[in-house]
């Protein structure tokens, strides 16, 4: 069964929305787009993080690189203080480039530093949060130009939720059309055998982290986008949402192997958990609890392949 | 054949050195074409390196290495490729989470218009498995193949190229001796049509069979080249290690064997890996299990030890029943295992051979709960005195002694619980002759000692001398016993061939 | 001596991070600021403990801090229910257990991968933490009565206790069979498995000594401020630096509790030198970041005997 | 034993550097404390650092210590409203000796030993917007109770809904489930929402620091309750997160949101229409109140049991029993919000 993880991603989802369905009829075509586009920054960033850890790597920085990446878009390009102003296609560019050049420089620690990409990006993770916040210093930055907000506010067409389909399509096609793809897979399935098969593992490695580092860079800004809004907390904890949703999508936490459809709709499922719970009549009590039936159900998602493998002979590591 | 005076490879005055080991110095070799050019040499004595140089993958101090008069640059892989160079590796270089064709194009993709061309792949893969007649799904991961269905593989991958010169590192290692014909045949097939091969193999009845020039390599010199009509088996084993070593001659008689039933192995059945296995090993025995690779020798090996699980069926040890999958329950009872994968399963290469050595009798050297460094010692000490390891210390990391030393250190890390009862799977795969010889005597003493010895070995020749009885195994089930004093190669090969494949041949 | 070259190496930055601040404000490394600042070293130091066993077997526990966010708060329950205290700190230890013990068993026994399971189980942790508490007493419980004895006074239970068990899992991992079987382990799983050690046991063993070092913790912060959910918040992040500070490989298979003790020791001086004489939270941040990068960059590139292992 | 030996050698070299360090500086102490004894060391502590609310407190706060030319300004706090790295901040300020502590507690139970302790070590301890146990400190800067607050915010909401006959859903986007103001205010908030028998409460969410979930929650909302019609988003994520899921969903005018934020963090909104009303005071005067206090304090000028006292540009502020009085709510409109820079 090749698409057995992605089978039961999809009766989950579907369990769910049926769930919710029971206590709102609408539920589905009410909510459908809304959750896609609450999804965005996360499923944009799980996109980078996938082949990051498809090379046998992992990056756990991505949140705090997002918060960071959010305060320089919004000091640059807030028309109000302590916001620079410069024009917003120019604040993007610099921001792509800033995500980009932060990714390589994380793959350089990794590749040639030869830190473990683990402890590299909690490093990093501690370090740019810190970063962020001295980045911020007074308060909320709001006050965004209109060409930036309709990025994320369009309402006709939602540009935020055509690129995000375009940054899944551009990875799907990546990983199973291109030799660059194939490459990121040999990598993580057997780094050795592809250095003998003539690939450079280093120039991929380099490269799935400086790709993070960009996709990271356009989350935040189809997050400032939508939201509006840049906080010290930007950002603040995405990096486990997003390993998260990679690793219960079915991407082996030890590389080489993982699907893009997983990714997404995994991505799908752990945004819809907190919509589904709010349309449930949790009541006042239960709500408190909310944060802990996620963890649940997290758990159980992570958990569930291997109690169903277990009696399968002869389980070669 | 047509032998052109000029060489295809010209190899001039390679030197290459480790941390101060010179694994290299000052060899000259050429290579013409069309010639099956054999490489001969103990572990260690620098035949990998020197495919390594060959390859690009390491580049040497100093030295030059021409193709066709043309200088090829160091340590460039696409230049090797460029030259027509295509290299089996020892180590295994499959991606195991790749299907069978990503594997036959990964690092030379074929594109159009810059996106992958799965069509063209998959034609092209057609053909070559054509051309070595196998069948094998293009869609699978080869996490599902056996290992030698990922050998056969990687000769595609190497066949896909039209190469000139093909460098085979030990490509039978793990190949049973049918997948071993095929191979051979193929190799044949390929210097027919004007392709060089250089084969590396510690087979000497391959490289008989199969080379034209033979070179022998000891401690990183070469010794010699000789053209093999001109030398005799002794001769080549007399030139690898530099003095005559007895060849192992079979078991005259059963010395020291007794009725006393040690391990019986009733009704075994694990679904999809084997079933109905039956036997039973005498104290003074040694049992050969022989067949195919994938029969599911390693499997019963496997569950007896506690390795792994079995569905149905019963183990016994002088009687006593044995608790099911639990490795700790097996050694209690006396089982020891020398397992098939030395580097992942037999050694922690990392540790020192003193280490390694002392992990199954951590008990024993233990006092007051703590580890006693003198009792340590003194077993480690007597154990390597026992075995003969040639390391410069016990504290030396095992991962940087040679394969036969590291065989060494596995076995007498069994050794050290005293076994009553001992599986050796593969026991001397990669393991120079002089070693092998060695571990061979070992396992007489030991079993003439007292102990029941069961050996699985794709090895015949080693499967023969060594066995008192040899059971043959088929497809999960055993097809036959025969006595090991009078069993011939053919008996033995007979019952390995699943009954259709067996008229056939 | 050359065994220990990282440990002095160690120790020589601690020096260069008590040299600035001798230079800078003397006054840190006047005794008493020194005691007084150390009573926050304890739940780290206590947690890197058994975090080092884990790493040494190439495992990791992300969900330590949060574990000690729901010893603390079941402390707090236990507390607000006026049982007595000794019943308290037992329920507050079963609950750091049982924590550890269901990360123990499904990385032991079901063998799902240690990242992923405290991956979940930090988000479950915390959550369940902050579920009780906001729906019993609703705010952090005072703590003070009972088991402040525990940290105050010259020698504090919780200083000697932390002593005792130092020396027991320094012992543990140097000189015993288990700890002989954890560096095994480390190294190559396949390998220990087949030379007979108990690997799924032993695994179940450190997750769960983990939590009921998280327990300890818990009750140590409670008494220190109070029994809340937020105990232990972030804390995860400075144990695993600590610990691989301290030269603990996070591919598994080498490192020493002194080890540890030293980078526990760095890390906590050079956070409180940073937060005392810059008064810059954010700057601290970025400073504890940087450390761990460079000292693991130090040891690649200074100590590397096995440059090429993975 | 080489090990044990070599470890054992670690540890004493480590004593000794502390060991040496401190008798170092015990030789040239004693000056830190009291050598500058005409200035008055303020400390300043906020819930949390980065948020528009304390960064313009503490721009007051520096207006007056400018002011008055013997106090330094400290201001620092944790990124995140810990208590816990609040109380590791009074207490390496009680080490340091500084003169005044002036705290926003995040939790008086977590502080409250540390707050004992400074105090105890000679210390004044002062709190100011959120206060702490009573006995820990000596005033309290009160710009207004929890009570008032969370009042204050439901009279806001109902009065821009209709007056007293409010009807309609109204729902509380708080921060994490046990935030401990929050949960004061909340508190105080039902109590008061059971006034307005019209008003009905229909759901309380708890996005915690999560600005994405704080959207999707109040867009979640918007949706599950037609009858919505005010949203109270009592966190500085909360509340623009709430106003931004209003404008979005396009209910501007329709549903209202409310809380406590500075005008110029939530001017956008109140000029957009989502927000009607916010409800605050004014924060510089209450860090400016806060200093002038402290160092008043301090040095003596304000003792127990005084009933006025004047703090520069605000004049006459009241003192009733040991809590200074800022004034009161102010209420920011569209009409009136541009008048106001903080």
């Amino acid at each position: 069964m090749k698409y057995r993880r992605e089978a039961s991603l999809i009766v989950l989802v579907g369990a769910l929305s049926f769930l919710a369905t029971l206590f709102d009829a609408s539920f589905v075509p009410a909510n459908a787009i809304d959750i896609l586009i609450n999804s965005i920054p996360t499923m944009i960033i799980s996109c980078g993080v996938m082949l990051v850890i498809i090379t046998g790597e992992i990056d756990i920085s991505v949140g705090s690189l997002l918060g960071l990446l959010a305060a320089t878009l919004a000091l640059l390009s807030s028309t109000a203080e302590p916001g620079l102003g410069i024009h917003p296609y120019l604040a993007i560019a610099i921001v792509l480039t800033v995500g980009t050049l932060i990714g390589l420089g994380t793959g350089c620690l990794v590749v040639y530093g030869r830190v473990p990409s683990i402890i590299a990006t909690l490093g990093l993770l501690i370090a740019l949060d810190g970063a962020q916040d001295w980045l911020m210093g007074g308060g909320d930055i709001k006050h965004f130009p209109q060409e930036l907000r309709y990025l994320g506010t369009g309402t006709t067409i939602p540009i935020n939720l055509i690129l995000t389909i375009l940054v899944v399509a551009g990875t799907g096609l990546l990983c199973h059309k291109t030799a660059l793809g194939r490459r990121i897979y040999a990598v993580g399935s057997n780094p050795s055998a592809a250095r003998l098969a003539g690939i450079s593992v280093t120039t991929t490695k380099l490269f799935v982290f400086a790709l993070t580092g960009m996709l990271t860079a356009i989350a935040a800004i189809l997050w400032v986008a939508k939201l509006g809004n840049v906080s010290t907390s930007t950002g603040a904890g995405l990096e486990l949402k997003v390993v998260t949703c990679v690793v219960v999508g079915g991407v082996s936490i030890r590389g080489g192997r993982g699907r893009i459809l997983g990714v997404v709709l995994a991505v799908i499922l752990i945004t819809m958990i907190r919509t589904v719970l709010n349309f449930m009549d949790l009541g006042s009590e239960a709500v408190k609890w909310q944060r802990a039936i996620e963890g649940v159900m997290i758990l159980v998602a992570v958990t569930s392949d291997h109690f169903t493998q277990r009696n399968q002979p002869g389980g070669k590591s | 054949m047509s032998r052109t005076s000029k060489p295809l490879i010209t190899i001039e005055n390679i030197s290459k050195s480790y941390g101060g080991v010179q694994a290299l110095s000052k060899v000259c070799l050429n290579i013409l074409p069309g010639e099956v050019h054999g490489l001969c040499g103990e572990n260690g004595a620098g035949k990998s390196t020197l495919i390594k140089c060959l390859a690009g993958v390491v580049s040497p101090e100093t030295g030059t290495i021409t193709v066709d008069g043309k200088p090829l640059s160091h340590g460039d892989i696409h230049a090797t490729e460029a030259a027509g160079i295509a290299v089996i590796h020892q180590e295994s270089t499959a991606f195991l989470d790749l299907d069978l064709v990503e594997n036959l194009f990964v690092g030379r993709e074929i594109k159009k218009y810059g996106w992958l061309n799965r069509r063209a792949m998959e034609r092209q893969a057609l053909a070559v498995m054509h051309r070595l007649d196998v069948t094998l799904d293009l869609h699978t991961p080869l996490r599902e193949f056996s290992i030698a269905q990922r050998q056969m593989v990687e000769m595609a991958r190497a066949c896909l190229r039209d190469c000139r010169l093909l460098i085979m590192d030990e490509p039978t290692a793990s190949l049973s001796a049918r997948e071993t014909k095929t191979l051979l045949g193929l190799v044949k097939q390929l210097r027919e049509s004007g392709v060089s091969v250089l084969y590396v193999s510690h087979r000497l009845e391959e490289i008989a069979e199969l080379c034209d020039r033979v070179t022998v390599f000891r401690d990183g010199r070469l010794v010699a080249t000789t053209p093999i009509d001109q030398l005799d088996r002794n001769q080549l084993i007399g030139q690898m290690v530099g003095r005559e070593i007895n060849a192992l001659t079979r078991r005259e008689e059963h010395a020291g064997q007794t009725d006393e039933v040690r391990a019986s192995i009733t009704g075994l059945y694990s679904r999809g890996s084997f079933s109905d296995i039956s036997f039973e090993v005498r104290a003074g025995e040694i049992l050969g299990i022989g067949g195919l690779v994938g029969a599911g020798r390693s499997e019963v090996a496997r569950a007896i030890f506690g390795a792994d699980r079995y569905d149905q069926g019963e183990i016994k040890i002088d009687g006593a029943s044995l608790k099911k999958g639990s490795i700790q329950a097996a050694i209690e009872a006396g089982i020891a295992m020398v397992p098939e994968d030395r580097q992942h399963q037999g050694l922690i290469l990392p540790m020192s051979v003193s280490e390694n050595l002392s992990l199954t009798i951590l008990t024993e050297i233990t006092r007051h709960r703590l580890i006693h460094h003198g009792h340590e010692t003194a077993q480690v000490q007597h154990l390597m005195r026992r075995l003969a390891v040639k390391a410069a210390n016990a504290k030396m990391e095992a991962a940087s002694l040679s394969g036969g030393n590291q065989q060494k250190v596995v076995l007498g890390k069994w050794l050290a619980i005293k076994p009553k009862f001992l599986i050796l799977d593969e026991p001397t795969r990669g393991v120079d002759v002089a070693a092998k010889a060695e571990i061979h005597r070992l396992i007489r003493e030991l079993t003439e000692a007292g102990m029941a010895t069961l050996i699985m070995t794709s090895d015949l020749p080693e499967l023969l001398t060594l066995s008192d009885r040899i059971q043959v195994m088929c497809e999960g089930r055993i097809a036959g016993q025969l006595d090991g004093a009078t069993a011939t190669e053919e008996q033995v090969m007979r019952l390995a061939f699943p009954r259709s494949e067996a008229q056939l041949t | 001596m050359k065994k220990f070259a990282y440990e002095f190496f160690l120790l020589g930055l601690i020096c260069v991070v008590l040299a600035i601040a001798a230079f800078l404000d003397p006054l840190f490394l006047s005794s008493d600021v020194q005691i007084e600042l150390s009573s926050e070293i304890w739940e780290l130091g206590l947690l890197t403990l058994g975090m080092t066993l884990i790493i040494i077997t190439a495992g990791i526990d992300l969900s330590v801090g949060s574990a000690m966010g729901l010893c603390s708060v079941s402390l707090g329950l236990c507390m607000h229910a006026n049982l007595p205290t000794g019943v308290c700190v037992l329920a507050c230890l079963a609950t750091g257990l049982a924590a550890g013990a269901l990360n123990g068993s499904l990385v032991a026994f079901i063998k799902v991968h240690p990242l992923l399971v405290t991956l979940a189980t930090y988000g479950m942790y915390r959550g369940f933490a902050e579920g009780l508490q906001s729906a019993t007493t609703n705010a952090p419980v005072d703590a003070s009565e009972g088991i402040k004895a525990l940290v105050t006074g010259n020698f504090p239970l919780i200083q000697i206790l932390f002593t005792a068990l130092t020396a027991w899992t320094a012992i543990l991992l140097g000189r015993t069979a288990t700890g002989r079987g954890l560096y095994a382990i480390g190294h190559n799983e396949e390998a220990a498995r087949f030379s007979g050690i108990p690997i799924a046991k032993l695994k179940f063993w450190i997750y769960t000594y983990t939590g009921l070092l998280a327990g300890l913790a818990a009750i140590s912060y409670s008494a220190r401020r109070s029994a809340t959910a937020e105990a232990g918040l972030v804390l995860e992040l400075d144990v695993i630096a600590a610990v691989v500070i301290g030269g603990t490989s996070i591919y598994g298979g080498r490192g020493r509790i002194a080890g540890t003790l030293l980078g526990v020791l760095l890390i906590h001086e050079t956070r409180q030198f940073v937060d005392w004489y810059w008064q810059r939270s954010e700057l601290t941040l970025i400073v504890i970041g940087t450390l761990l990068i460079l000292a693991v960059l130090g040891h690649r590139f200074l100590f590397a005997q096995d440059p090429d292992t993975h | 034993m080489n090990k044990w030996f070599s470890s054992i050698g670690l540890f004493v070299a480590c004593l000794l550097v502390i060991g040496c360090g401190g008798r170092e500086s015990d030789r040239g102490d004693g000056t830190p404390e009291n050598s500058n004894d005409d200035k008055i060391t303020i400390a300043l502590l906020p819930k949390l650092k980065g948020i528009a609310y304390f960064t313009s407190c503490a721009e007051g706060a520096q207006q007056a210590a400018d002011e008055l030319d013997n106090v330094e300004l400290i201001y620092n706090g944790p990124t995140t409203a810990s208590a816990d790295k609040q109380a590791q901040m009074i207490d390496k300020w009680r080490l340091q000796g500084v003169d005044v502590i002036a705290v926003a507690a995040n939790d008086p139970a977590v502080l409250s030993e540390s707050l004992k302790k400074a105090q105890d070590a000679g210390i004044t301890v002062i709190t100011w917007d959120a206060d702490a146990q009573a006995e820990d400190r000596s005033f309290f800067v009160n710009q207004a109770t929890a009570e008032a607050i969370g009042s204050g915010m439901v009279d806001t909401m109902a009065n821009d809904l209709g007056g007293p006959d409010a009807a309609g859903d109204v729902a509380i986007i708080s921060a994490t489930a046990t935030a401990a103001n929050q949960n004061e205010w909340m508190k105080h908030m039902k109590t008061r929402l059971a006034s307005y028998p019209n008003l009905n409460l229909v759901a309380t969410k708890f996005p915690g620091e999560d600005q994405n979930a704080a959207f999707q929650d109040s867009q979640d909302l918007i949706k599950k309750y037609p009858n919505l019609k005010g949203i109270f988003g009592i966190s500085s994520v909360s509340f623009p997160g709430a106003a931004e899921a209003v404008k979005q969903a396009g209910k501007t005018g329709e549903i209202l949101v409310t809380g406590l934020s500075t005008p110029n963090d939530m001017q956008p909104y109140v000029k957009g229409g989502e927000v009607k009303t916010v409800v605050l005071w004014n924060t510089q005067d209450l860090g400016y109140l806060t200093v002038y206090a402290a160092a008043a304090i301090r040095s003596g000028e304000l003792k127990q049991g005084a009933t006025e006292f004047t703090a520069g540009r605000l004049g006459k502020k009241l003192i009733s029993g040991d809590q200074i009085m800022l004034g009161d709510i102010l209420l920011f409109t569209k009409e009136n919000i541009d008048q106001f820079d903080f």
